[in-house]
């Protein structure tokens, strides 16, 4: 066992800091403190995203070849860390953290040529398109259909909970090119250059937080290129497995939950417990508190033993662990937050939640974002394959590794 | 021992259900919301004729003497269909008004005239003993700083009743003055609530007051009173929203497919939906038990924390599941399931959290 | 609605408190102070049953003609508030609970006759043989068979977790009687007479607390009598899902809960909470308390719903709620005795545990009791249909009655 | 960054592995605990003699030095086996001995000796700031009075070190005393604890001691190091055990037909072996972790507080799985599954529980 604590790092960190101090405008920084789900606000979030490549920092998890930091695990945490301290706003997964590792895994030589500098630089958003109306948690029975004419698809039917596709360039999805045998078989992996193919509409979804962050996506004799296709036809769902990896957990996650419980503790210093002191004082409150930053402990501990390749993290259902642990912390903060803010956090401030509103909030920051990201929130146990959906997998192989 | 509703219980319940059916279901309550002022007021007439905010109030005040279980029949339907309308303001605001014999009542009960109270501080205010603002005495009259939030109807109120320590009374005294809201120095930000309600932040900035405008100089007592009353009402609501979540998610869960057959029959999602029964049946169980202690007259300080407690925290289990049951639909605005849950969420963090009564429970031993 | 708080009531409350505070003998009162298990010690526990009986309080939920004590649902609650109060042993529900409401229910005359007046005397104890090694949770797989011979049946086969029977002199059981049709079809309901059959063998069998309460059950060319029908033969199955109403729930269990919570608050006064008062003085102790109380009062108002006979208490799964809450609370009550005790329950004490030892206890009553009890109470979620055979019940009607 | 274990980490933990398992299978141990000394003087030397004993020792101290990861390697297996033997207590007074270069310190370490820590007093002992014990200064010797309770192998040590505060000194001061189990003054109550250990309470009524039997007059940095070792040992134990549960538990739910199919194959069966194996990864995930920062001499009383705090939550979770998805055998003293649980509920009880714990995590905000 070994873990890095050396001088150096103290170097890196105070790198770190210095650029993260400094590189952010004030509207990124405003869009990462108003930050009330795991998707920030689009524009700012690309204007980080390009800073951000300018100074090589972009894809830290990226190989090195690709554009990556090269950094040691601990360099990569210490980033992280900062990063979330300064509440700046997390890069959008879909494009650097899925389709991107996926096209460096497996992509031909001319879709990474093609694909990933624009990813690196910020310049492409790619929407993810998988689940359908009919097909949630059973996502292999979809059937938007793609079927072969020349070179082309063409592509009928329908995508929902297409995350941020009214703000996307391009997409990939999964489409029906085989209705004949298993409904695994017959799933076909593409990536589509554009979203606004003759034929293609876009419509957000308005959530319960009152921001339309889904879409749904429909198709009406949608003509794209065979080209756009990853892996062999039919073969698309052992490319989506692959990629639910990437999606489902191996970042340095554990230093946003932090984060979460440091914004916490801030705010319970100036919120009366009702018993008699502030709530950063009161035993009841600290108790749950020290319950959850455990249990963050905890996940960063097995985060750290996945990022570093302990044996354990061989196990198949290591990233179905990580996703139902992120996700269930993730929510525990958020409840954790709304108690703080009480029934401060009950008004709809949907307006002063807009990056560059000129509309003063009601009360404090965390009283402004607390309620609706406890409510965007709840999406953390539903997307990416819901958390049953994940526990049959764990369930599987249960006795493994013990 | 009996807790069942009466038969009239059972045909008031009846019929502000059917009423509520025909009136107010999720499309309209949705326009509603949607729309500029955020409440109907033809709605809230409606309301007012079939004499429901009559309800609360004494007879002798000119009221129907609702009883504690009276309240439930009512608040249980209003619950399920998400009322918008300033009912729970009305039901702060009505019974203080009796307690001071204020003619002002009846355009109240009549539906004509709105009063807001302006109680609540900041963070749960959940006892009265919390309140800290402080009216000055100022010769013959009254000055008010300070700030009230969360004024259920606050924006919309054609008179405030305000809740304040009478700077040179015992400090166990509460006051009650009304004001107008147009009146100098008060300040009204209006907004609406994650559930639809109507509320407002309301600032007193050296705000007179004449002396004939101090209603009562110890309320605390009809304070407390009101504030029970109100508690009573919100977990009510929030246990028909139980039973709407319930029934909807039991719905969806047997007609909803994937993997070729309805998702109720996984266990995990058939458990859950379990699970979500026990938490409503408790809930209404309390709920029932807690208003035939009242209508009884044996409700304790205790019993009222149990209720507003359980009725939060098995309410959020309840919401919580119904939107994990439904999946990505129970994420948007588009079904009543988020704004039910939304609803129980709001109810809970009114008037105390279950987190705050649950605790006084625990410091409340049985007696 | 309406709840009786008539003066009367506190006269009866007299009689009952003056009657409870008389009656038991010492080994009663120990016996009770000592308990670890719904399941009293045996021999203090029927020298108990047949002094209520003298009173005639041994059977307050029986019909007055059977025995019954006529009382309100308020005096069947004072009743066993008082009887918690004082720690006595609850009267063993086998007989009492069990066999004796169904006889009442659907015995024949001459069964009643037979049977009843002992049950009521506390002559009689009866085992119940339900569960067979491989019929747990799929009750109605069981293969405990049962030949006709003339008049008689001849048993083969085996029973498990037979509460008590090494200490019963009668026993009550599912029999298959036939094999060809459905598995629920099929099974017959016996009364045994005796427990000392010929070819009958009684193992104790130790439980996890240490304590020998359950019992394996062999039969080899058992012969019994066709007259110990109860049913029809092959209806068995009707029968015992009758008998599972009463097994499941229905008494006044809340006071029992309640009066858990009271010996907590009594020994946390005398216990450190290592954060500088004691228990019975932390905030924190306090809160989870209070959680665990309010949620009793819950189950209070639930269980006076049942009985009062509200309407929602015909719905089918009420039982099944009953069951589930009353368990999962007896459970969190006994984890919360250990946290009281701490390490002071790790000692095995089972000496001191026996009625009539001259053992002194290492500490306290609680911290004599607790650990086992906590174990002991392991159970309540197994038993009577493990909670998970309830949760599929009570899913099946959902939707019903919200 | 790497929480492997070296090669010779894993030789070690194969090794005591194989050794139990050939030695100390659970009928064999079953036999052990039920002996009527309890535990077994055999294995013990041959615990001995693979040189376990002189691990925790610091080499220049005649031990092997053992690191924190070492000591893991090693504790894992002893919890899965459920070692009744007195490991623990060796962990707890052979370093204490090593401090004060004390000669007995060698037939501790070959095994022909036992010491014990007489340190606990009542309740949950967590911090040595807790001990109240106090030794009266009477001329050139010490009075000691009091009790110390769950003194681990204290009824079969023959030799008692004691933790008191020497009255005339600051009182944050701890002195540690070397005594004799035959003193005069001294009533020593031996019993099993629920996990198969032995352990006493031991009452100390004018107890003399000699001014050479003063072993060191401020031993609290000693005894912290000394107790967050044991707090290792103890949570590797219980991962160990929580390991050996999710094993079993996953095998039984594989095998054992109920419907006509393994119990694994019901979803509410299959998520909870899910959650054992999501609360057995955490728990050992966070033991290894936590053995790099000690080892790396990082480690925090924040981090040692995590540890014990989530072993012991984590462990009953999945100690309480495993006996409810056995069902009726789940409950029997016949499995090894119930003896697991009580091993786990034992090291959980034992130095602060995870209640305390957890609670400590709360109070200490993170650097």
């Amino acid at each position: 066992m070994e873990i890095d604590f050396s001088p150096e790092l103290e170097a890196f960190r105070a790198e770190v800091c210095d650029f993260l101090d400094t590189a952010p405008t004030p509207e990124i920084r405003e869009a990462g403190r108003k930050l009330t789900s795991v998707f920030a606000p689009f524009e700012q979030v690309m204007a980080w995203h390009k800073i951000l490549y300018e100074k090589g920092w972009a894809a830290p998890s990226w190989p090195k070849e690709h554009g990556g930091t090269g950094w040691t695990v601990e360099q990569r945490y210490i980033f992280a860390e900062e990063y979330r301290r300064r509440d700046l706003p997390p890069l959008l997964p879909q494009s650097l953290g899925m389709v991107g590792p996926l096209l460096i895994d497996i992509g031909t030589e001319e879709q990474k040529a093609k694909y990933l500098p624009p990813i690196l630089k910020g310049e492409d958003f790619w929407a993810q398109g998988y689940s359908e109306p009919n097909s949630g948690s059973d996502l292999a029975s979809l059937s938007c259909r793609a079927d072969k004419d020349g070179d082309d698809y063409i592509i009928n039917g329908s995508k929902i909970w297409t995350t941020y596709a009214h703000h996307a360039n391009r997409m990939f999805m999964l489409v029906r090119t085989d209705n004949t045998g298993k409904k695994q078989q017959g799933i076909t992996f593409l990536l589509l250059d554009r979203v606004d193919y003759p034929g293609m509409t876009i419509r957000p979804i308005v959530g319960l937080d009152g921001f339309p962050e889904q879409c749904e996506v429909f198709f009406e004799d949608v003509r794209v290129p065979q080209s756009g296709r990853v892996g062999e036809e039919n073969d698309g769902w052992t490319v989506a497995k692959h990629l639910l990896k990437h999606e489902r957990g191996g970042g340095a996650q554990s230093p946003t939950l932090h984060r979460g419980i440091e914004r916490i503790r801030e705010a319970a210093k100036d919120t009366p417990s009702g018993f008699g002191t502030s709530l950063a004082e009161d035993p009841v409150f600290l108790r749950d508190l020290g319950e959850l930053e455990a249990d963050i402990a905890s996940y960063e501990a097995f985060e750290k033993l996945g990022v570093s390749g302990h044996p354990m993290a061989n196990d198949p259902s290591w990233p179905s662990m990580n996703k139902t642990m992120n996700s269930v912390l993730t929510q525990r903060i958020s409840v954790m937050m709304t108690r703080v803010t009480g029934n401060e956090g009950l008004p709809l401030q949907h307006e002063a939640l807009r990056v560059g509103a000129n509309v003063e909030p009601l009360g404090s920051d965390l009283e402004l974002v607390a309620m609706p990201y406890y409510l965007n929130s709840r999406a953390t146990t539903i997307y990416a394959g819901s958390n049953e959906v994940q526990r049959d997998l764990i369930a599987r192989t249960a006795g493994r590794g013990a | 021992m009996d807790f069942s509703f009466t038969d009239e219980q059972q045909m008031l319940r009846d019929s502000v259900s059917s009423f509520l059916q025909r009136s107010y279901d999720f499309d309209a309550r949705s326009k509603i919301v949607r729309s500029a002022e955020g409440w109907s007021r033809a709605i809230w007439e409606q309301i007012a004729e079939i004499g429901l905010l009559a309800l609360p109030v004494a007879e002798d005040a000119g009221g129907l003497g609702g009883t504690a279980p009276d309240l439930v029949a009512v608040a249980e339907p209003f619950g399920a269909h998400l009322l918008a309308e300033p009912f729970i303001a009305t039901l702060l605001a009505a019974p203080l008004l009796a307690s001071v014999e204020d003619e002002r009542l009846e355009g109240i009960m009549e539906g004509s005239k709105l009063a807001a109270l302006a109680y609540e501080e900041g963070h749960g205010t959940a006892d009265p003993s919390h309140i800290a603002m402080t009216a000055h005495r100022d010769g013959e009259r009254f000055m008010l700083d300070g700030e009230k939030r969360m004024v259920l109807a606050g924006g919309d109120a054609d008179l405030l009743l305000v809740v304040a320590r009478l700077e040179d009374r015992l400090e166990d005294r509460l006051a009650l003055f009304s004001l107008s809201p147009d009146s100098d120095g008060i300040t009204i930000k209006g907004y609406q609530t994650i559930d639809g309600r109507r509320a407002a932040n309301i600032r007193f900035s050296g705000v007179q007051v004449e002396k004939d405008d101090l209603l009562a100089n110890d309320i605390e007592d009809a304070l407390r009173k009101a504030l029970d009353t109100a508690i009573l009402a919100l977990c009510a609501e929030s246990v028909g929203a139980m039973g709407e979540l319930l029934s909807r998610t039991a719905e969806y869960a047997s007609t909803r497919k994937q993997f070729g057959v309805p998702i109720a029959t996984f266990q995990a999602v058939a458990h859950r939906l379990a699970d979500m029964k026990i938490a409503y049946t408790k809930a209404r169980a309390t709920l029932l038990y807690t208003a035939a202690l009242m209508e009884a007259g044996h409700a304790t300080e205790r019993d009222m924390a149990i209720l507003k407690g359980q009725t939060g925290k098995l309410g959020r289990e309840v919401g919580e599941a119904a939107i994990q049951t439904h999946g990505g639909v129970g994420m948007t605005d588009e079904l009543a399931v988020s704004h039910l849950h939304k609803r129980i969420l709001a109810n809970d963090a009114l008037l105390g959290s279950s987190e705050y009564h649950l605790r006084k429970v625990g410091n409340l031993s049985r007696s």
